[in-house]
Protein backbone atom coordinates (compact mmCIF):
# COMPACT_ATOMS: atom_id res chain seq x y z
CA UNK A 1 0.00 0.00 0.00
CA UNK A 2 1.32 3.87 -1.16
CA UNK A 3 -0.21 7.10 -1.38
CA UNK A 4 2.33 9.47 -3.49
CA UNK A 5 0.38 13.26 -4.02
CA UNK A 6 2.03 15.95 -5.64
CA UNK A 7 -0.47 19.11 -5.43
CA UNK A 8 -0.65 22.68 -5.56
CA UNK A 9 -2.84 22.58 -2.46
CA UNK A 10 -1.50 23.55 1.11
CA UNK A 11 -1.70 20.36 3.06
CA UNK A 12 -2.72 19.88 6.90
CA UNK A 13 0.49 17.31 8.42
CA UNK A 14 -1.45 16.53 11.24
CA UNK A 15 -4.39 15.91 9.54
CA UNK A 16 -2.30 13.22 7.05
CA UNK A 17 -0.50 11.86 9.63
CA UNK A 18 -3.89 11.15 11.69
CA UNK A 19 -5.70 9.43 8.75
CA UNK A 20 -2.79 7.63 7.93
CA UNK A 21 -2.59 6.39 11.23
CA UNK A 22 -5.61 5.46 11.61
CA UNK A 23 -5.87 3.60 8.05
CA UNK A 24 -2.88 1.24 9.77
CA UNK A 25 -3.98 0.73 13.57
CA UNK A 26 -2.40 -2.57 13.43
CA UNK A 27 0.95 -1.37 12.35
CA UNK A 28 3.02 -0.90 15.96
CA UNK A 29 4.97 2.00 14.64
CA UNK A 30 4.42 5.15 12.30
CA UNK A 31 7.59 7.73 11.53
CA UNK A 32 6.89 10.64 9.74
CA UNK A 33 9.26 13.43 8.44
CA UNK A 34 7.99 16.46 7.74
CA UNK A 35 10.26 19.48 5.69
CA UNK A 36 8.74 23.09 6.18
CA UNK A 37 9.55 26.15 4.05
CA UNK A 38 12.13 28.49 6.27
CA UNK A 39 11.77 32.15 6.15
CA UNK A 40 15.20 32.70 5.61
CA UNK A 41 18.20 31.53 3.98
CA UNK A 42 21.45 29.16 4.14
CA UNK A 43 22.41 27.95 7.48
CA UNK A 44 20.81 30.49 10.33
CA UNK A 45 17.97 33.25 10.62
CA UNK A 46 20.91 35.70 12.15
CA UNK A 47 22.85 35.80 9.06
CA UNK A 48 20.82 34.36 6.12
CA UNK A 49 18.80 36.57 3.73
CA UNK A 50 15.24 36.54 4.98
CA UNK A 51 12.62 34.59 2.01
CA UNK A 52 9.54 35.74 1.70
CA UNK A 53 7.83 33.06 -0.67
CA UNK A 54 9.02 29.96 -2.54
CA UNK A 55 7.86 29.00 -5.80
CA UNK A 56 8.36 24.86 -6.29
CA UNK A 57 8.64 24.20 -9.97
CA UNK A 58 8.54 20.29 -10.61
CA UNK A 59 8.69 17.73 -13.85
CA UNK A 60 5.06 16.53 -14.29
CA UNK A 61 4.99 12.47 -14.69
CA UNK A 62 8.05 11.89 -13.88
CA UNK A 63 7.74 13.78 -10.27
CA UNK A 64 5.26 10.94 -9.35
CA UNK A 65 6.86 8.81 -11.29
CA UNK A 66 10.21 8.57 -9.19
CA UNK A 67 8.52 8.88 -6.05
CA UNK A 68 6.79 5.44 -7.04
CA UNK A 69 9.87 4.48 -7.36
CA UNK A 70 11.43 5.67 -3.76
CA UNK A 71 8.37 3.90 -2.35
CA UNK A 72 8.81 0.62 -4.54
CA UNK A 73 12.37 0.61 -3.51
CA UNK A 74 11.96 1.25 -0.13
CA UNK A 75 9.05 -1.91 0.03
CA UNK A 76 11.82 -3.80 -1.45
CA UNK A 77 14.17 -3.79 1.23
CA UNK A 78 12.23 -3.10 4.34
CA UNK A 79 8.77 -4.78 5.68
CA UNK A 80 6.28 -1.67 5.24
CA UNK A 81 3.23 -1.83 6.19
CA UNK A 82 2.55 0.89 3.96
CA UNK A 83 3.99 4.75 2.96
CA UNK A 84 2.35 8.06 2.25
CA UNK A 85 4.63 10.80 0.41
CA UNK A 86 3.23 14.46 -0.20
CA UNK A 87 5.15 17.18 -2.10
CA UNK A 88 3.76 20.59 -2.66
CA UNK A 89 4.33 22.49 -5.79
CA UNK A 90 3.50 25.93 -6.88
CA UNK A 91 3.72 28.58 -4.48
CA UNK A 92 4.16 28.27 -1.04
CA UNK A 93 4.63 30.91 2.23
CA UNK A 94 7.33 30.34 5.05
CA UNK A 95 6.24 28.36 7.62
CA UNK A 96 4.32 26.01 4.98
CA UNK A 97 4.71 22.51 4.66
CA UNK A 98 6.69 21.53 1.67
CA UNK A 99 6.75 17.32 1.96
CA UNK A 100 5.18 15.33 4.10
CA UNK A 101 6.66 11.42 4.30
CA UNK A 102 4.77 9.10 6.33
CA UNK A 103 5.94 4.94 7.26
CA UNK A 104 4.08 2.74 8.81
CA UNK A 105 5.61 -0.75 10.06
CA UNK A 106 5.48 -3.77 12.79
CA UNK A 107 8.88 -2.42 14.26
CA UNK A 108 10.33 1.14 14.53
CA UNK A 109 13.39 0.56 13.53
CA UNK A 110 12.48 0.03 10.17
CA UNK A 111 10.08 2.65 10.04
CA UNK A 112 12.86 5.47 10.75
CA UNK A 113 15.14 3.69 8.22
CA UNK A 114 12.71 3.83 5.56
CA UNK A 115 11.59 6.87 6.17
CA UNK A 116 14.87 8.59 6.20
CA UNK A 117 16.03 6.12 2.95
CA UNK A 118 12.94 7.82 1.37
CA UNK A 119 13.80 11.52 1.91
CA UNK A 120 17.49 11.27 1.63
CA UNK A 121 16.48 9.60 -2.40
CA UNK A 122 13.93 12.03 -2.57
CA UNK A 123 16.20 15.14 -2.17
CA UNK A 124 18.49 13.71 -4.92
CA UNK A 125 16.34 12.27 -7.62
CA UNK A 126 12.47 13.50 -7.71
CA UNK A 127 12.64 16.25 -9.97
CA UNK A 128 11.30 19.07 -8.27
CA UNK A 129 13.21 22.66 -8.09
CA UNK A 130 12.31 26.07 -5.20
CA UNK A 131 12.88 29.13 -6.08
CA UNK A 132 13.20 31.80 -3.30
CA UNK A 133 11.89 35.01 -3.82
CA UNK A 134 13.88 37.62 -1.44
CA UNK A 135 13.93 41.27 -0.92
CA UNK A 136 16.94 41.56 -3.59
CA UNK A 137 14.88 39.08 -6.24
CA UNK A 138 14.16 35.44 -7.20
CA UNK A 139 16.85 32.91 -7.17
CA UNK A 140 17.19 29.24 -7.96
CA UNK A 141 18.04 26.94 -4.44
CA UNK A 142 21.67 25.11 -4.99
CA UNK A 143 21.59 21.55 -4.28
CA UNK A 144 23.58 20.89 -1.02
CA UNK A 145 26.43 18.21 -1.58
CA UNK A 146 25.49 16.76 1.87
CA UNK A 147 21.99 16.12 0.25
CA UNK A 148 24.23 13.75 -2.42
CA UNK A 149 26.69 12.22 0.64
CA UNK A 150 23.58 11.14 2.52
CA UNK A 151 22.19 9.69 -0.61
CA UNK A 152 24.94 7.59 -1.43
CA UNK A 153 24.95 5.79 2.01
CA UNK A 154 22.22 3.94 0.50
CA UNK A 155 23.66 2.45 -2.65
CA UNK A 156 23.72 -1.32 -2.76
CA UNK B 1 19.52 7.73 -34.23
CA UNK B 2 17.01 9.03 -37.45
CA UNK B 3 15.92 12.40 -37.59
CA UNK B 4 12.36 10.98 -35.59
CA UNK B 5 11.15 13.93 -33.55
CA UNK B 6 12.40 14.18 -30.28
CA UNK B 7 10.13 16.18 -27.15
CA UNK B 8 12.95 18.14 -24.90
CA UNK B 9 12.34 19.50 -21.96
CA UNK B 10 13.71 22.30 -19.88
CA UNK B 11 13.35 23.05 -15.81
CA UNK B 12 14.64 25.78 -13.06
CA UNK B 13 17.31 27.84 -14.72
CA UNK B 14 17.67 25.87 -17.81
CA UNK B 15 14.48 26.68 -18.95
CA UNK B 16 14.80 30.37 -17.91
CA UNK B 17 17.80 30.56 -20.20
CA UNK B 18 16.97 28.49 -22.99
CA UNK B 19 13.66 30.98 -22.79
CA UNK B 20 11.15 28.13 -23.15
CA UNK B 21 10.06 24.41 -21.04
CA UNK B 22 9.65 22.69 -24.20
CA UNK B 23 10.76 21.76 -28.00
CA UNK B 24 10.05 19.16 -30.51
CA UNK B 25 13.24 18.55 -32.49
CA UNK B 26 14.89 16.56 -35.04
CA UNK B 27 18.40 16.09 -34.22
CA UNK B 28 20.42 14.51 -37.09
CA UNK B 29 21.76 11.22 -36.97
CA UNK B 30 25.25 12.26 -35.27
CA UNK B 31 23.43 12.94 -32.44
CA UNK B 32 23.78 9.65 -30.74
CA UNK B 33 24.32 10.29 -26.54
CA UNK B 34 22.64 12.82 -24.60
CA UNK B 35 25.68 14.93 -25.00
CA UNK B 36 25.51 14.80 -28.40
CA UNK B 37 22.49 15.92 -28.08
CA UNK B 38 23.31 18.92 -25.69
CA UNK B 39 26.17 19.99 -28.16
CA UNK B 40 23.42 20.26 -31.70
CA UNK B 41 20.75 22.12 -29.03
CA UNK B 42 23.73 24.76 -27.67
CA UNK B 43 23.91 26.21 -31.64
CA UNK B 44 20.05 27.09 -31.60
CA UNK B 45 20.13 29.94 -29.87
CA UNK B 46 22.20 31.92 -27.58
CA UNK B 47 19.60 31.01 -24.95
CA UNK B 48 20.84 27.49 -25.42
CA UNK B 49 23.84 28.17 -25.50
CA UNK B 50 23.83 30.40 -21.87
CA UNK B 51 22.26 27.20 -20.56
CA UNK B 52 24.30 24.50 -21.85
CA UNK B 53 27.55 26.69 -21.24
CA UNK B 54 28.66 24.20 -18.08
CA UNK B 55 27.45 21.00 -18.48
CA UNK B 56 28.89 20.34 -14.78
CA UNK B 57 25.44 21.71 -13.96
CA UNK B 58 23.16 19.62 -16.09
CA UNK B 59 21.73 16.93 -15.31
CA UNK B 60 18.90 14.91 -17.82
CA UNK B 61 16.55 12.47 -17.81
CA UNK B 62 15.66 10.33 -20.72
CA UNK B 63 11.88 9.20 -20.45
CA UNK B 64 11.60 9.78 -17.27
CA UNK B 65 14.41 8.04 -16.06
CA UNK B 66 17.52 10.01 -15.08
CA UNK B 67 20.37 9.51 -17.22
CA UNK B 68 24.18 10.44 -17.21
CA UNK B 69 25.31 12.53 -20.17
CA UNK B 70 26.91 9.44 -21.86
CA UNK B 71 23.67 7.85 -22.17
CA UNK B 72 22.34 7.00 -25.41
CA UNK B 73 19.52 8.17 -27.03
CA UNK B 74 18.18 5.36 -28.64
CA UNK B 75 14.52 5.48 -29.48
CA UNK B 76 13.89 8.16 -26.97
CA UNK B 77 10.81 10.05 -27.40
CA UNK B 78 11.28 12.71 -24.59
CA UNK B 79 14.89 13.81 -22.99
CA UNK B 80 14.47 16.64 -20.20
CA UNK B 81 17.58 18.83 -18.85
CA UNK B 82 17.35 20.59 -15.65
CA UNK B 83 20.15 21.54 -12.84
CA UNK B 84 20.30 19.20 -9.28
CA UNK B 85 16.85 18.86 -7.69
CA UNK B 86 16.49 20.51 -4.69
CA UNK B 87 13.11 19.23 -3.37
CA UNK B 88 11.60 17.84 -0.15
CA UNK C 1 13.16 23.34 24.53
CA UNK C 2 11.69 20.44 25.46
CA UNK C 3 8.62 19.16 26.17
CA UNK C 4 7.90 16.47 28.51
CA UNK C 5 3.97 14.98 29.16
CA UNK C 6 3.08 11.83 31.11
CA UNK C 7 -0.23 11.51 31.23
CA UNK C 8 -3.73 9.41 31.45
CA UNK C 9 -6.06 11.49 28.56
CA UNK C 10 -5.92 10.07 25.28
CA UNK C 11 -4.03 12.66 23.27
CA UNK C 12 -4.59 13.37 18.94
CA UNK C 13 -0.86 12.79 17.45
CA UNK C 14 -1.66 14.96 14.67
CA UNK C 15 -2.73 18.09 16.36
CA UNK C 16 0.64 17.52 18.69
CA UNK C 17 2.73 17.40 15.77
CA UNK C 18 1.18 20.37 14.17
CA UNK C 19 1.28 22.75 17.09
CA UNK C 20 5.38 21.19 17.48
CA UNK C 21 5.56 22.64 13.49
CA UNK C 22 3.78 25.84 14.52
CA UNK C 23 6.45 26.46 17.22
CA UNK C 24 9.05 25.09 15.05
CA UNK C 25 8.55 27.25 11.88
CA UNK C 26 12.15 27.78 11.32
CA UNK C 27 13.45 24.40 11.86
CA UNK C 28 13.57 22.63 8.39
CA UNK C 29 12.84 19.14 9.28
CA UNK C 30 10.25 17.09 12.20
CA UNK C 31 10.89 14.03 12.58
CA UNK C 32 8.51 12.41 14.60
CA UNK C 33 7.61 8.38 15.89
CA UNK C 34 4.21 7.69 16.78
CA UNK C 35 3.80 4.35 18.74
CA UNK C 36 0.54 2.87 18.51
CA UNK C 37 -1.55 -0.20 20.78
CA UNK C 38 -2.27 -2.81 18.93
CA UNK C 39 -5.08 -4.94 19.11
CA UNK C 40 -3.16 -8.54 18.83
CA UNK C 41 0.01 -9.92 20.79
CA UNK C 42 3.30 -11.07 19.38
CA UNK C 43 4.52 -10.83 15.14
CA UNK C 44 1.41 -10.58 13.59
CA UNK C 45 -2.95 -10.35 13.58
CA UNK C 46 -3.14 -14.10 12.21
CA UNK C 47 -0.96 -16.14 14.80
CA UNK C 48 -2.08 -13.77 17.89
CA UNK C 49 -4.20 -13.66 20.44
CA UNK C 50 -6.69 -10.36 20.28
CA UNK C 51 -5.85 -8.03 22.63
CA UNK C 52 -8.64 -5.92 24.07
CA UNK C 53 -7.43 -3.52 26.21
CA UNK C 54 -4.20 -2.36 27.85
CA UNK C 55 -2.95 -1.03 31.15
CA UNK C 56 0.02 1.15 31.38
CA UNK C 57 1.57 1.20 34.85
CA UNK C 58 4.76 3.75 35.34
CA UNK C 59 6.93 4.86 38.09
CA UNK C 60 5.53 8.12 39.00
CA UNK C 61 8.50 10.46 39.17
CA UNK C 62 11.25 8.68 37.80
CA UNK C 63 9.44 8.44 34.47
CA UNK C 64 9.68 12.04 34.05
CA UNK C 65 12.76 12.04 35.15
CA UNK C 66 14.26 9.65 32.92
CA UNK C 67 12.12 10.80 29.82
CA UNK C 68 13.76 14.18 30.42
CA UNK C 69 17.38 12.26 31.00
CA UNK C 70 16.78 11.48 27.75
CA UNK C 71 16.00 14.37 25.85
CA UNK C 72 18.65 16.27 27.64
CA UNK C 73 21.32 13.34 26.52
CA UNK C 74 20.00 13.69 22.35
CA UNK C 75 20.32 17.46 22.83
CA UNK C 76 23.97 16.95 23.86
CA UNK C 77 24.81 14.77 20.73
CA UNK C 78 22.84 16.50 18.10
CA UNK C 79 21.91 20.06 17.40
CA UNK C 80 18.27 20.08 18.54
CA UNK C 81 15.36 22.85 17.98
CA UNK C 82 12.72 21.56 20.42
CA UNK C 83 11.69 18.30 21.52
CA UNK C 84 8.63 16.49 22.40
CA UNK C 85 7.84 13.42 24.44
CA UNK C 86 4.02 12.57 25.15
CA UNK C 87 3.71 9.03 26.74
CA UNK C 88 0.36 7.72 27.90
CA UNK C 89 -0.18 5.77 31.42
CA UNK C 90 -3.90 3.82 32.85
CA UNK C 91 -6.32 2.24 30.43
CA UNK C 92 -6.06 2.31 26.28
CA UNK C 93 -7.78 0.71 24.00
CA UNK C 94 -6.67 -0.69 20.42
CA UNK C 95 -5.84 1.77 17.92
CA UNK C 96 -4.82 4.57 20.29
CA UNK C 97 -1.45 6.17 20.18
CA UNK C 98 1.28 5.53 23.25
CA UNK C 99 3.65 7.84 22.53
CA UNK C 100 4.54 10.23 20.52
CA UNK C 101 8.29 11.23 19.91
CA UNK C 102 9.05 14.46 17.64
CA UNK C 103 12.30 16.43 17.22
CA UNK C 104 12.68 19.75 15.57
CA UNK C 105 16.29 20.30 13.81
CA UNK C 106 17.96 22.17 10.88
CA UNK C 107 18.67 19.32 8.81
CA UNK C 108 16.78 16.26 8.45
CA UNK C 109 19.18 13.67 9.69
CA UNK C 110 19.92 14.95 12.76
CA UNK C 111 16.09 14.89 13.15
CA UNK C 112 15.71 10.80 11.79
CA UNK C 113 18.75 10.08 14.30
CA UNK C 114 17.76 11.86 17.44
CA UNK C 115 14.48 10.78 17.04
CA UNK C 116 15.43 6.94 16.87
CA UNK C 117 17.90 7.50 19.79
CA UNK C 118 14.75 8.71 21.60
CA UNK C 119 12.52 5.98 21.17
CA UNK C 120 15.49 3.49 21.44
CA UNK C 121 16.30 4.53 25.31
CA UNK C 122 12.74 5.22 26.26
CA UNK C 123 12.00 1.72 25.22
CA UNK C 124 14.93 -0.01 27.52
CA UNK C 125 14.63 3.30 29.84
CA UNK C 126 11.86 4.63 30.98
CA UNK C 127 10.29 3.23 33.56
CA UNK C 128 6.45 1.69 31.73
CA UNK C 129 5.08 -1.01 31.92
CA UNK C 130 2.52 -2.70 29.64
CA UNK C 131 -0.12 -5.73 30.25
CA UNK C 132 -2.39 -6.69 28.05
CA UNK C 133 -5.77 -7.74 28.53
CA UNK C 134 -6.96 -10.89 26.28
CA UNK C 135 -9.78 -12.87 26.69
CA UNK C 136 -7.79 -15.82 28.74
CA UNK C 137 -6.91 -12.71 31.15
CA UNK C 138 -4.31 -10.05 31.60
CA UNK C 139 -0.47 -10.32 31.80
CA UNK C 140 2.10 -8.39 31.60
CA UNK C 141 4.36 -7.85 28.24
CA UNK C 142 7.79 -8.92 28.32
CA UNK C 143 10.66 -7.32 27.30
CA UNK C 144 12.29 -8.01 23.74
CA UNK C 145 15.61 -8.48 23.43
CA UNK C 146 15.50 -6.70 20.26
CA UNK C 147 14.81 -3.30 22.07
CA UNK C 148 17.78 -3.72 24.28
CA UNK C 149 20.40 -4.71 21.57
CA UNK C 150 19.15 -1.47 19.43
CA UNK C 151 19.42 0.73 22.39
CA UNK C 152 23.10 -0.95 23.18
CA UNK C 153 24.49 0.30 19.74
CA UNK C 154 23.86 4.20 21.05
CA UNK C 155 26.39 3.24 23.50
CA UNK C 156 29.57 5.84 23.69
CA UNK D 1 24.24 0.73 56.59
CA UNK D 2 22.19 1.73 59.64
CA UNK D 3 19.09 1.28 60.23
CA UNK D 4 17.86 4.36 58.55
CA UNK D 5 14.22 4.03 57.33
CA UNK D 6 14.32 3.42 53.32
CA UNK D 7 10.95 3.00 50.93
CA UNK D 8 10.76 0.17 48.62
CA UNK D 9 8.36 0.64 45.58
CA UNK D 10 7.57 -2.35 43.19
CA UNK D 11 5.79 -2.19 40.15
CA UNK D 12 4.12 -4.63 37.48
CA UNK D 13 4.17 -8.32 38.07
CA UNK D 14 6.76 -7.75 41.05
CA UNK D 15 4.10 -5.41 42.51
CA UNK D 16 1.24 -8.14 41.89
CA UNK D 17 3.85 -11.08 43.49
CA UNK D 18 5.00 -8.98 46.75
CA UNK D 19 1.45 -7.98 47.33
CA UNK D 20 1.76 -4.75 47.45
CA UNK D 21 3.20 -1.29 45.47
CA UNK D 22 5.24 0.35 48.68
CA UNK D 23 6.69 0.08 52.29
CA UNK D 24 8.90 1.53 54.68
CA UNK D 25 11.34 -1.20 55.95
CA UNK D 26 14.67 -0.26 58.37
CA UNK D 27 16.71 -2.88 56.96
CA UNK D 28 19.94 -4.40 58.98
CA UNK D 29 23.49 -3.01 58.74
CA UNK D 30 24.74 -6.25 57.07
CA UNK D 31 22.45 -4.72 54.40
CA UNK D 32 24.77 -2.95 51.87
CA UNK D 33 24.18 -3.76 48.61
CA UNK D 34 20.95 -3.80 46.32
CA UNK D 35 20.89 -7.69 45.99
CA UNK D 36 21.45 -7.63 50.04
CA UNK D 37 18.14 -6.18 50.05
CA UNK D 38 17.01 -8.37 47.76
CA UNK D 39 17.91 -11.31 50.01
CA UNK D 40 16.61 -9.14 52.97
CA UNK D 41 12.93 -8.36 51.73
CA UNK D 42 12.23 -12.09 49.92
CA UNK D 43 12.18 -13.03 53.71
CA UNK D 44 9.20 -11.19 54.78
CA UNK D 45 6.22 -13.11 53.32
CA UNK D 46 5.80 -16.04 51.20
CA UNK D 47 4.74 -13.10 48.02
CA UNK D 48 8.37 -11.05 48.37
CA UNK D 49 9.90 -14.94 47.97
CA UNK D 50 7.70 -15.40 45.22
CA UNK D 51 8.60 -11.94 43.69
CA UNK D 52 12.52 -12.14 44.04
CA UNK D 53 12.51 -16.22 43.13
CA UNK D 54 14.21 -15.02 39.98
CA UNK D 55 16.31 -12.01 40.57
CA UNK D 56 17.49 -12.32 37.10
CA UNK D 57 14.17 -11.09 35.82
CA UNK D 58 14.50 -8.20 38.53
CA UNK D 59 15.41 -4.43 37.71
CA UNK D 60 16.16 -2.12 40.37
CA UNK D 61 16.68 1.74 40.47
CA UNK D 62 18.05 3.60 43.40
CA UNK D 63 16.71 7.21 44.08
CA UNK D 64 14.86 6.89 40.71
CA UNK D 65 18.31 6.28 39.12
CA UNK D 66 18.67 3.00 36.88
CA UNK D 67 21.41 0.75 39.25
CA UNK D 68 22.79 -3.01 38.79
CA UNK D 69 21.69 -5.50 41.45
CA UNK D 70 25.38 -5.45 42.60
CA UNK D 71 25.61 -1.66 43.73
CA UNK D 72 25.85 -0.39 47.40
CA UNK D 73 22.52 1.53 48.72
CA UNK D 74 24.72 4.06 50.48
CA UNK D 75 22.16 6.88 51.69
CA UNK D 76 19.50 5.56 49.59
CA UNK D 77 16.43 7.34 50.56
CA UNK D 78 14.34 4.97 47.86
CA UNK D 79 14.89 1.70 46.50
CA UNK D 80 12.64 0.10 43.39
CA UNK D 81 12.02 -3.31 41.88
CA UNK D 82 10.64 -3.89 38.60
CA UNK D 83 10.53 -5.96 35.94
CA UNK D 84 12.48 -4.73 32.57
CA UNK D 85 10.67 -1.71 31.21
CA UNK D 86 8.28 -2.21 28.53
CA UNK D 87 6.72 1.28 27.52
CA UNK D 88 6.97 3.18 24.37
Amino acid sequence: MATIRVQREAFDPGAEINSFCARNSTSGGIATFIGQMRDFRGESRATGETVSAMTLEHYPGMAEGQLSELVKEASGRWPLDDTLVIHRIGSLMPGEPIVLAAVATAHRGDAFTACAFLMDWLKTRAPFWKKEATETGASWVEAREADEDQAAKWTR
Amino acid sequence: MSTASLTVLYFAWVKEKVGLGTETVSPPASVVTVSDLIDWLARRSPGHAAAFADRKLIKAAVDQVHAPLSSELGGAREVAFFPPVTGG
